[in-house]
């Protein structure tokens, strides 16, 4: 599936721009893609101009425009993230149930998430801490999920308290089944296999390291 | 027949303790904040709320809902940076909660509509928000039995409506409105303007008069 | 439910232009109402142009106008018939999908159709003779029947053979379960209740022939 | 990516043998007869024709089925007074038929393209078009499960297209094409002019470019 060269390993950990760089090398010219909310829309910026990438946003627009700034900014036209975006030429509008239905009928060629932990297995958990006062609150994430033909995540490996978030099984309570394809991090890149998790490039660490710290099964297809 | 109100409390009368709302809008593009204006004045109690959020700031929806007029919420995603009246309403058991995915609350207001009986939806298969609901493979796949969402009311945001009633949205201020639109018993707009009928490029109506029931101009918003 | 004076009965049986007027004489003013293929689109000539009836084609316009003449005539623009019409002020057009939901979501007021049989409950046969060499051809026969708030039929009660069509079970294959609300036939007008089949008027007969000629429960309801 | 083909030859290429193809149009409106034609030349046998109707005279799809290539067509109405090409074939059993009720035709088709895994109709309730059917009471109303029904081809005749892909309808010319565009794996649309990206207004635009893969223009019909 993949129409790029691998990224290069390097020394050190990537930053949130460089991983941010890996996912749009890995976006195919021509694709239709959803960045979701926070990080991945980072990735927009990366994305080369001429590559006819053409954005979803899951409020009813294709053809997605970049932040609208000063008198550009118009409150009828905005993404998913309710900032104020552009229109450029080729843009369309549609409903909501439209706009879901092409999600979910698996016409987006990629979309990018954000997670809290991603299963060995692609399981994503994104939406919820399962925390008991946590208000839950799932917006589009199980949709775009599910929806895209292929799901990249985002995120940091370790959470902040140096906790893999690449795990055997999913703790928090899950936003889709099976449904990541890569997983693009801090300290490597990953993708999703029957035959375990593939380790496609590792940034700042080894793979040995990696296998020392991670609970699932790594193959090392660098 | 469509009614053209001279007034959002016109618009507005006649609703009962213990309806069901449907109210359009994602962030403030198409939220039709004069009628939720309206309803407040209006008094019904006991209200269901079905909407993509469960208000922001002090106004609109949240202050129906500081108002105690709100007995359930049915949304994708109540919990955000501004949402403190919900949030401390939730967190005192004060007022209900229904999570349903975005693009499923879509598709569940357009089956009501629609005149579709339930649907099975592959969204959130195996997660917490399909707990205790009948699933079925189909395709391979997991889908959830997802039932109709209708409303006594639905009020709606919209761009321009003719003396008949029909309806054009703009930009991404269209969302909910066109599906939430089919699915009530009464439909109640607010527009910018109301204009002759026959000034509406047929081509661009999104929302057929037979779908509106009353429509209020309440001028630019801008 | 009937807005309109009971059309008074005559001497005469109706005319096939005396059976539309009588339907167009029981549609209240503003409904939108779709007109099925053949001997309904009659029905037409009879409504009054200040009433303010919507006309909707299956095949996807409201306010559906009068046949096209002449240079008016646009490949584009026909109605489920595949004739011609025009595009008056007000007219939308929207895609199969949305406009077979608009009808089987109970949006239209009323259908008018023609029928082989109509039982005494309202089971309505008008498709297919079910003779073994027949292809069927149902069409939108069946969402018809079953989406409309109210379904009128027109036909002559008698085949040319003299055999009742107003029958207490259909023998021909059954377009749709107790949909049917009135019948308007030459001899008379009936409306389908739980207490038996109404007569509303009678023409060129009278309620004791019509008792005797039908094998239906009749209550006379002139 | 949407390719921009220089004649319908290019735009038919690749179609494989067993193939099923959505064609769009009601009557002439919106059939793609430049399409057909294409498809006819370009040979493939046993194909699942999915349409409102099963060809009209001698040409277009009663061109290909003359020629033997249709192994079925699912259709609302096969029957009609210039329809003796199919009329022949079907009651010589060379080729099969399945009749769908105008609105479930459409939103099966429309489910497809949705990633619907089924629905609960009730269209046909209680009729033969019915049988063997599964069934549930929803709403005190019985309802039919019915399934997606996707094309790996579909054939759609729009009005104009700009380069990008996104397409505008004209009319009651819009009819299937919308719903069928995105339940295909490859569409094919037949437009009158291709225009610059840009020169659509956004919010005419009807099916948007993600659902085309190829596009071809064949001058105006008129």
């Amino acid at each position: 599936m993949t129409t790029t060269t691998p990224t290069p390993s390097t020394d050190r950990p990537r930053t949130k721009a460089q991983i941010a760089a890996a996912v749009a090398e890995d976006i195919p010219a021509g694709s239709y893609v959803n960045l979701g909310i926070g990080q991945p829309t980072l990735v927009a910026d990366h994305i080369r101009a001429d590559a006819g990438v053409i954005l979803h946003t899951e409020n009813g627009m294709l053809n997605m425009g970049r932040a609208a700034a000063g008198d550009e900014v118009d409150p009828d036209l905005i993404n998913a993230g309710k900032v104020p975006v552009t229109e450029p030429a080729g843009a369309s509008y549609f409903h909501h149930a439209d706009s879901f239905a092409m999600m979910r009928g698996g016409h987006l060629d990629i979309c990018v998430l954000g997670a809290f932990q991603v299963a060995a297995n692609g399981d994503l958990a994104n939406w919820h801490t399962g925390a008991p006062d946590a208000i839950p609150a799932v917006g589009g994430a199980m949709d775009l999920a599910i929806g895209a033909k292929r799901l990249f995540v985002m995120m940091t490996l370790l959470t902040k308290q140096g906790t893999p978030k690449l795990v055997p099984a999913c703790t928090y309570p899950l936003t889709g089944l099976a449904c990541v394809d890569r997983i693009y991090t801090d300290l490597a890149t990953f993708a999703v296999s029957p035959d375990g998790v593939e380790v496609l490039s590792v940034h700042g660490t080894t793979f040995a390291d990696l296998r020392a710290l991670l609970d699932v099964p790594l193959v090392d297809a660098r | 027949m469509t009614t053209i109100c001279t007034s959002t409390q016109e618009a507005l009368s006649g609703i009962a303790d213990g309806a069901t709302v449907l109210v359009g809008g994602f962030g403030m593009a198409g939220m039709p904040v004069h009628l939720l204006d309206a309803l407040i004045d209006a008094g019904p109690r006991d209200l269901t709320i079905v909407s993509n959020n469960a208000g922001n700031g002090d106004t609109g929806l949240a202050a129906l809902l500081s108002k105690g007029r709100v007995r359930k919420v049915v949304c994708s995603f109540p919990r955000q940076s501004d949402s403190w009246v919900f949030d401390d309403l939730y967190h005192r058991g004060l007022v209900e909660l229904e999570v349903v995915p975005q693009g499923t609350l879509a598709e569940r207001i357009r089956a009501a509509g629609a005149g579709i009986g339930a649907f099975y939806c592959p969204t959130g298969a195996g997660t917490i928000l399909a707990e205790g609901k009948e699933t079925r493979e189909l395709g391979g796949r997991t889908h959830v039995l997802e039932y109709p969402l209708a409303g006594d009311i639905a009020l709606i945001g919209a761009h321009i409506a003719d003396r008949m009633g029909n309806l054009v949205y703009r930009k991404t201020a269209r969302n909910f409105g066109p599906v939430m639109a089919t699915a009530a018993t009464t439909t109640i707009v607010q527009v910018e303007r109301i204009v002759a009928t026959g000034e509406l490029d047929p081509e661009t109506i999104i929302t057929p008069s037979i779908f509106v029931d009353r429509v209020v101009a309440v001028g630019d918003h801008q």
